[in-house]
């Protein structure tokens, strides 16, 4: 399901540099994962990973930092302490940078929709690039929507990082609107 | 011209006069001291025979390079440790001056029955100037071992009179040549424990902790250099040059002076006060040089014990005023005693360097000349036990003057406010001349003709059996 | 069973018990008033009771109440008892059991966060303890609505088409 | 040393980075056929090199930067020095112990930007990467102090070229094999692959070094990564496995062996760190001295 | 001028610098900087002095090649540190007398150096260890002294004995003389070769006697440790090069026992020097404490030096001479960026300190060069002298000396690198936040030292040429170098190439670096904590401990320091005894050893 993307840029008009384009195909080919195992999605990456699906064909791996990471996968329902170490961690990643929500959670706030903890939907906070709808997709789905994203990538869509940096005004007052703040100085680590 | 004997007779005269002038009894000492030391430059060698009786049968005074050096030094030193702590000498003149007499009649007899006379009114001046610190029992201790030793080397000498007749040294040393020294072992042991005793040997000084760990400035250094150098210097005479020691003799006798070194070294290792390892320091020291006077080497000898009196009369004398001023000697409460008086500091280290025997000071030319003696006499052990002991000594004293000098717990720079808060004062005369023989230390260590020259007359008379350092390397300068 | 009714009967010599259930077998729940619960548990505790299994809360908002629940558990006989009690719900403070279990302080912690419960003598108890910068009343009472909550927290997403009204999930 | 060395050596080091590459690219693929996966493109190696230079990427002061060039500059140093079958980009340069040291400078310098970093989990990894290479390079090192005493040489080509005459059993590696076999063990030590590399763990300490790289860094790691398994498993080829008559030989020799070792960490779980320590300072290093001795004093196999 | 006016201006520059400080200590810091500095150059001009003789008082000299090497070595170091002195007078406690004994010491060396006859090199041997001794304390321990001196005079009271025992078996003390006669005897020569090479055993710190080397160095003065760990270490060589060089030991060990190939007497010793490595090596990478990190590592390149000098064969041997040089530079180079951060915050443990390079970047460079010529890593010296040895041992095919080798060399980037990851990188803590970086005056000798083991690195010639004549003036072949290119028999190093070829992959490595996309500057703290948000540095940075998993392989290991302590306690305990035994107050006690002595000596076999 694609994002309705707000930016008025239809996708025919391709004003990207030559170089861009180059630039976009290898990011296609090779996009390393920071999957953040937040919620019940995470069980679903195992199996597209191993041999029946085999996400590597696509070029995909997991990295385990974000410094190398170009994807971050939101793989299930997000309680507010959990979104804000997951926008530090989406700010940590490097340009270009995309972010796929898994599962309805992320859509719409999912079975949690009426809980005093959980936010609703996650483009609010992150600019999403790709959801995957499901109470979990299965890894069928999750294979198509990668391939999705790297037809996006390859045509220059998934410019949510662009997005993000643009009206970068909007996203943290709506994350400052939910989450109070986002670096808080919690008791247990320091 | 003028007879030796005076050296002897005018400190008496002296004694007796002081007993009627009591209130400038000090100045009498002074004028002693003074004279015996200008006497000594006027003598002339030479035997001087007494109460007109000739050898063998009267009393004569052998004055040769040996003796002549032995009065020379022990008369400096006994003027300079009066000048050095002359408040305290008001108390004890008259027994100086009697010491002072007694001393040079034993440097300079040459009859053995006079040598004990001697030996016994320096004993009993020795155990009068012992009550002085109010231990009695250590001073009693003193005395009953002092009678004990000089009886039995009194013992010893009538069996030497009954074998060779007659007690002058000279004649007995003749005969001795010519007899079987097999049989001269009871005599020859029993004057050894005599002199044994006051030379601090291993068995027989059971007396010197007392006496000297608790003796003052004064007293203390008397002790340590001019007593301990007279008896030392006779030690020499009568086994280094008259009496013949048979091979078992020597064997034993080198060992005991073994066990001394290394015995007194390790227990002054072991101890913290100030005082106990100079004594112990000087118990092994003394036992060094009695070993190597009965092994035959002459010359080097009398270098080391001059080292060892000269380096003693300093530090004793520092040691004893510390503890007289701070009522303690531990080492742990007097850290950093020298940071407030350097000069004192630095004589006590100079000193103490040279009775390590470090080069660039006296001490190592004395070593270098015993080690060369040694190896010439090809006895290995005895040289591989006095570096052993050298090691020992460094490791106490090193220990010592770092004490002294940077104060500072561990793991922390040493600075100014870790010092002892304990006061010290040196008046004037002590610093001058502590730091006046700390200076004669270090040029005799730094050019040693300078000492050469003035013991050109020992010289002559030692030269022959034992190569002397100087001569090899300068073809005699 | 009869295990059981032989500790009650010995818990009903001493105390003055309100009330006794039985919610399961190995189970014994009784009531107890504010003031004698810390000589209970001081007592089941010396008796073999030695694991504080759960302390936890109820809102009774009807009889505007809360009801303190201690579930204390034996291990040798196996026998778990709830020591109940009940607070008033305006302002509801109680004495800490720290000193007798220490582990109750992060269970007392929970409860004053979720229900509001002070508990005097455990001063970590007013610490937060999950919910991070929370500026609501505490969310486990009953008057605490969580659909407003997240509704005016958390933007919701707006849907053009009506589609999930026709199915009749009403809102 | 005239302009020309070092235009070939350009190319060298141009040509070996196209080699490694697809050779990297292939080993994946064989890695996922072992796990009954279908497994990326062959080129895939360098689509993700290419990517990760394209990114964008943040840096943690001048040290972070200048230590990942000098890491890199040392690498392609050492790449140079590299004898590919008969031909050297310089001459005589090839010896032995320049090429392990000068691989330290990569290790210095890719240890100091990650300590740079000021992330507690790089300096972990650079102690064990260390520590690991205390390990493995001490035997090797044995081994290869025995075989300059037998050869009376210290150069690459050298050890190559006395092993072209007798054909395969003229090789080092069949003339002492238990040399070979620690060869091969430490060789695994050096490439860092599967059972010692505790300092790269992802799941342990984020990929130790690496986890403050990326974008242009992570790009020039990668490039390093290439050419160090490069020099490494050239090492061993040109001393065990009689380097390469034609540049062809040798290309096939070391696709050979690298792919070998990589099916052997396909294979393996991790080491802790001081277990891969206590494990090169039993098995390997002893047969190390065993061979040694036997080569010193019998002298077999070296005639 | 020639040296006998060298060594008499050195000692009246001490006195003269003691005065100075008397009224202003600073300017006399300043005069010790001075007079070093000038007795360097005339020293370094004094080179065609070469050979000549010269008398002092009853001390004479002989100006050889590789003594003049040594004091070059030692002046050069001398001066570069006391460039720090200024900075440290007021922290002294004896401010006056530490600069005396700093040039005095200085002099002692370059005596020993020159000395013609034995009893001369071990006066001014002697000299400098009690110098050192008294400079030691005033530093942060005062035990380090006394271990110091007695492991020193353990060392040359035995070589006092060699000395007295050749010269009552040949007559002279005379250097090249004395020994001659030992060719002829094995037995003797072995016993005579074993004494006299103690003290330099002693000195540079060898297995049984390495203690006192991090006392004595990682609790002197700041800037008198680079004094003891780069200079008077060499000291011990030169004794070790006398007993192998001098001393006809290959000749007069011909006849005895070889294992592979060396005399078992020498090859003894080079296990020592092979343990030596390995002990200090181990230790260094324990270290928590800078100094004593470092003086380890001196531990660990002092067996490199006995072990080379040992081998006295082209290669090894000359490799082993380069060695002390860089080393010499190296190390002080590393102690004087130690003193210099230590100046600034008072303390040279890993664990307190952390992200100096921010604040002191000169250091930092300084002490990274230093360290990789330490690590013997390509561009810099170190590695040339390293690669010697390495192929001097390889090509005699010693395989356990070699394997100590390579593990000290390999260790080396361990303990090298400990200092430098958590000293100067990871986070710096708030508490250094406003620390000036090292004064100008502190850059220079740093500067220096680093250049210098760049350029010899990269240019050895000028240095293996003097080492070449060294080798032909003792008569061994020298070792083959033209213009860079230094050829051994199994093994050939163009170090201009080398760094050529390093030069040239820099540069590469640096276009692919501008060419690629530009990167945002992002703070120390801002790394990944997998999301979990972080507020001190302090916690953050990694230096504790920082190789536990290898320290836990040999954490409970026998250490020679608590045997010796136990020894030292056990002469103590022996002095009680001894005290209780003889010298109680009783005289029953003297009563009785009399009559038992007496009775003894009765019993003796004596027939009255």
């Amino acid at each position: 399901m694609k994002i309705i993307s707000n930016n008025s840029k239809t996708d025919k008009e391709d004003m990207r540099k030559i170089w861009e384009k180059i630039g976009d195909y290898f990011r296609a080919n090779s996009i390393w994962m920071k999957w953040y195992c937040t919620g019940c999605g995470a069980i679903e990456l195992p199996p597209t990973m191993t041999s029946r699906f085999d996400m590597e064909r696509l070029g995909m791996g997991p990295m385990a930092t974000p410094r190398q990471a170009d994807v971050l996968l939101i793989t299930g329902y997000l309680s507010s302490k959990t979104l804000r170490r997951i926008i530090y961690s989406y700010e940590q990643m490097q340009d270009p940078k995309y972010v796929v929500g898994f599962g309805s959670c992320t859509i719409n706030g999912g079975i949690y929709y009426d809980s005093y903890a959980t936010m609703k939907q996650l483009d609010n906070y992150l600019p999403v690039d790709l959801y995957i709808a499901g109470c979990m997709p299965r890894p069928e789905a999750v294979m198509n929507g990668f391939d999705t994203l790297i037809s996006m990538i390859k045509k220059g869509e998934a410019n949510g990082w662009k997005h993000y940096k643009e009206n970068y005004d909007w996203y943290s007052r709506n994350q400052l609107h939910s989450l109070g703040e986002v670096y808080v100085k919690d008791e247990f680590h320091e | 011209m003028t007879n030796p004997v005076l050296l002897i007779v005018v400190p008496l005269l002296l004694a007796f006069l002081s007993v009627a002038l009591k209130n400038n009894k000090k100045q009498l000492l002074f004028i002693a001291a003074v004279f015996n030391v200008v006497g000594v430059f006027i003598i002339e060698n030479g035997s001087y025979v007494i109460g007109g009786f000739r050898a063998p049968y009267g009393i004569n005074l052998n004055l040769d390079a040996y003796s002549h050096l032995a009065v020379l030094v022990i008369n400096i030193l006994f003027l300079l440790i009066i000048t050095m702590s002359n408040e305290k000498t008001k108390e004890f003149s008259t027994v100086l001056l009697v010491a002072l007499a007694g001393l040079n009649g034993m440097l300079l007899t040459g009859d053995l029955f006079n040598l004990f006379v001697f030996l016994e009114i320096v004993s009993i001046t020795g155990y009068i100037l012992s009550t002085e610190s109010k231990k009695y029992k250590y001073s009693f201790n003193y005395l009953i071992l002092g009678t004990i030793g000089s009886g039995l080397y009194l013992f010893g000498l009538i069996i030497l009179y009954a074998i060779f007749g007659s007690l002058n040294m000279a004649d007995i040393s003749f005969k001795m040549l010519s007899y079987d020294t097999g049989k001269l072992v009871v005599p020859i042991f029993l004057m050894f424990i005599g002199l044994a005793v006051e030379a601090k040997l291993i068995p027989f000084n059971g007396w010197v902790r007392g006496v000297y760990g608790n003796a003052n400035s004064l007293i203390g250094s008397l002790f340590a250099s001019v007593y301990a150098g007279t008896i030392l210097f006779v030690f020499g005479r009568v086994f280094g040059q008259v009496l013949v020691l048979s091979e078992y003799l020597v064997a034993v006798f080198v060992a005991i002076g073994v066990i001394t070194l290394i015995a007194g070294e390790v227990a002054a290792f072991s101890k913290n006060k100030i005082r106990e390892i100079l004594l112990f320091s000087s118990i092994a020291q003394s036992g060094l040089v009695a070993l190597l006077f009965v092994t035959g080497l002459i010359f080097p000898t009398v270098l080391q014990l001059l080292n060892n009196i000269i380096t003693k009369a300093v530090m004793f004398t520092i040691a004893g005023k510390i503890s007289d001023d701070a009522d303690t000697d531990e080492a742990d409460k007097l850290k950093g005693i020298f940071a407030n008086n350097k000069i004192i500091g630095v004589s006590f280290t100079v000193s103490a360097l040279s009775l390590i025997g470090l080069p660039l000071f006296y001490g190592f030319y004395s070593k270098i000349n015993l080690l060369l003696g040694l190896f010439s006499k090809i006895n290995y052990f005895v040289a591989a036990f006095i570096l052993l002991a050298t090691i020992i000594e460094g490791a106490y004293f090193i220990r010592l003057l770092v004490k002294l000098w940077t104060p500072g717990e561990e793991g922390k720079e040493s600075n100014i406010k870790f010092v002892t808060d304990r006061k010290v004062e040196f008046d004037f005369n002590k610093k001058v001349i502590a730091f006046m023989l700390s200076l004669i230390i270090l040029l005799a260590g730094i050019s040693p003709s300078l000492v050469k020259t003035n013991l050109f007359a020992m010289n002559k008379l030692l030269n022959e059996e034992n190569p002397s350092y100087m001569f090899e390397l300068k073809g005699g300068m | 069973m009869n295990s059981m009714n032989s500790i009650y009967e010995n818990l009903k010599s001493k105390f003055n018990i309100l009330g006794v259930d039985y919610p399961d077998d190995m189970q014994m729940a009784i009531d107890l008033d504010e003031k004698d619960i810390h000589t209970v548990i001081v007592y089941l505790k010396s008796i073999g009771y030695t694991q504080l299994s759960m302390l936890t809360c109820v809102d009774w908002i009807k009889e505007g109440v809360f009801q303190l629940v201690y579930i204390v558990f034996n291990w040798d006989n196996g026998i778990h008892i709830l020591v109940r009690t009940k607070l008033d719900r305006e302002n509801p403070k109680f004495r800490t059991i720290v000193e007798i279990y220490p582990g109750a302080q992060f269970y007392e912690r929970d409860v004053h966060e979720f229900f509001g419960v002070e508990f005097e003598g455990n001063e970590i108890s007013y610490k937060n303890l999950f919910l991070e910068l929370w500026d609501d009343m505490p969310p486990m009472r009953k008057d605490f609505d969580p659909q407003k909550y997240s509704d005016e927290k958390y933007a919701a997403r707006e849907y053009k088409s009506k589609f999930i009204s026709e199915v009749g999930g009403e809102k | 040393m005239n302009i020309m060395n070092f235009i070939y050596a350009f190319l060298l080091l141009v040509f070996v980075f196209l080699f490694q590459t697809s050779i990297t690219g292939i080993n994946r693929k064989v890695m996922a056929r072992l796990q009954r996966r279908r497994g990326p493109k062959w080129y895939q190696q360098f689509i993700d090199i290419f990517k990760a230079m394209s990114k964008s990427s943040t840096t943690h002061g001048w040290i972070f930067d200048f230590g990942v060039i000098m890491a890199l500059g040392g690498i392609m140093a050492t790449t140079i020095l590299i004898p590919i079958g008969p031909f050297k980009a310089f001459a005589d340069v090839d010896n032995i112990f320049i090429v392990s040291y000068l691989l330290a400078v990569g290790m210095l310098g890719m240890a100091m930007s990650a300590s740079g970093s000021g992330n507690p989990w790089a300096s972990i990894g650079v102690s064990r990467a260390l520590t690991n290479m205390l390990a493995y390079d001490v035997p090797f090192m044995v081994l290869i102090v025995s075989f300059i005493y037998a050869f009376k040489t210290s150069s690459l080509s050298g050890f190559a070229a006395l092993q072209q005459g007798a054909g395969i059993l003229g090789w080092n590696f069949f003339r002492f094999p238990l040399g070979g076999i620690v060869a091969l063990i430490c060789l695994q030590g050096m490439l860092g692959k599967k059972p010692f590399d505790s300092f790269i763990a992802p799941a342990e300490i984020a990929s130790g070094p690496m986890v403050e790289y990326g974008g242009r860094h992570l790009g020039m790691l990668f490039l390093l990564h290439e050419f160090s398994t490069f020099i490494e498993v050239s090492i061993i080829v040109h001393i065990f496995f009689g380097g390469g008559a034609t540049p062809l030989e040798f290309m096939v020799k070391y696709a050979l062996l690298y792919t070998f070792m990589n099916i052997i960490s396909g294979v393996f779980p991790r080491f802790k760190i001081d277990q891969a320590v206590k494990f090169y300072y039993k098995v390997p290093l002893a047969l190390a001295f065993i061979q040694g001795l036997i080569i010193i004093f019998t002298g077999l196999g070296v005639s | 001028m020639d040296f006998n006016a060298l060594i008499l201006f050195m000692v009246f520059s001490a006195v003269l610098s003691y005065l100075v400080s008397k009224s202003n200590i600073k300017l006399g810091a300043y005069s010790t900087i001075l007079f070093s500095l000038i007795s360097l150059i005339i020293l370094f001009l004094g080179r065609n002095n070469i050979g000549n003789e010269f008398s002092l008082l009853y001390m004479n000299f002989r100006v050889t090649a590789i003594g003049w090497y040594f004091s070059l070595i030692m002046i050069l170091i001398y001066s570069m540190t006391a460039f720090f002195n200024p900075y440290w007078m007021e922290k002294i406690l004896y401010p006056s007398s530490y600069n005396f004994l700093y040039l005095f010491s200085l002099a002692a060396t370059v005596g020993l150096f020159f000395a013609a006859d034995l009893i001369t090199l071990f006066i001014f041997w002697e000299v400098v260890v009690w110098s050192s001794t008294f400079i030691v304390p005033l530093g942060k321990s005062r035990k380090a002294a006394v271990v110091y001196f007695t492991i020193s005079s353990i060392g040359s009271m035995a070589t006092l004995f060699a000395i007295m025992f050749v010269y009552s078996k040949s007559g002279t003390f005379d250097i090249n003389e004395a020994f001659k006669f030992l060719a002829s005897e094995p037995l003797t020569a072995t016993f005579v070769f074993f004494t006299f090479i103690t003290a330099g055993l002693t000195k540079i710190g060898i297995f049984p006697f390495h203690i006192w080397l991090p006392l004595a160095h990682g609790n002197a003065p700041h800037t008198f440790s680079p004094v003891l760990s780069g200079g008077l270490v060499k000291m011990g060589a030169f004794i070790a090069y006398l007993s192998v060089g001098i001393l006809p030991a290959y000749k007069a060990f011909s006849t005895s026992m070889t294992i592979m190939g060396i005399p078992f007497q020498i090859y003894l010793l080079m296990v020592l020097g092979a343990i030596s490595i390995v002990v200090g090596t181990l230790m260094a990478i324990k270290q928590d404490d800078v100094k004593k990190l470092i003086a380890y590592s001196s531990v660990a390149n002092g067996g490199y030096i006995l072990i080379g000098i040992l081998m006295m064969d082209q290669v090894t041997f000359a490799g082993s001479l380069m060695h002390i040089f860089n080393h010499a530079i190296a190390s002080a180079a590393a102690f004087l960026t130690i003193a210099a951060i230590a100046h600034r915050t008072k303390t040279t443990k890993i664990s307190e300190l952390g992200g100096m390079i921010h604040k002191m970047p000169v250091s930092y460079v300084v002490y990274l060069i230093s360290i990789i010529s330490l690590a013997g890593i390509p561009p810099m010296g170190g590695f040339v002298s390293k690669w010697l040895i390495v192929q001097g041992l390889a090509s005699k095919g010693l395989i356990f000396i070699a394997f100590a080798a390579f593990f000290g060399s390999i260790g080396s980037f361990l303990y090298v690198f400990r200092p430098l990851a958590g000293l100067f990188l990871g986070q710096l803590a708030p508490k250094y936040e406003n620390i000036k970086p090292s004064t100008l005056v502190m850059k220079i000798p740093m500067v220096i030292l680093a250049s210098m083991s760049v350029f010899f690195g990269i240019f050895p010639k000028y240095l293996l040429e003097t080492i070449g004549e060294i080798q032909t003036s003792i008569g061994i072949d020298p070792i083959m170098i033209n213009g860079d290119t230094i050829t051994t028999i199994n093994g050939v190093l163009n170090t201009n190439k080398v760094a050529a070829i390093f030069g040239f992959g820099f540069v590469i490595s640096l276009m692919i670096f501008l060419v690629l996309p530009k990167s945002r500057k992002v703070g120390l703290m801002d790394t990944y904590t997998s999301a979990e948000f972080i507020y001190t540095p302090e916690l953050y940075h990694y230096a504790n401990s920082f190789y536990a998993p290898f320290e836990r392989l040999y954490k409970n290991h026998p250490s020679v320091e608590k045997f010796l302590g136990k020894f030292a306690v056990k002469t103590e305990e022996l002095g009680i005894l001894v005290n209780s035994l003889f010298f109680s107050h009783k005289p029953s006690v003297t009563v009785l050893w009399v009559m038992a002595i007496a009775t003894l000596i009765f019993l003796g076999g004596v027939d009255i």
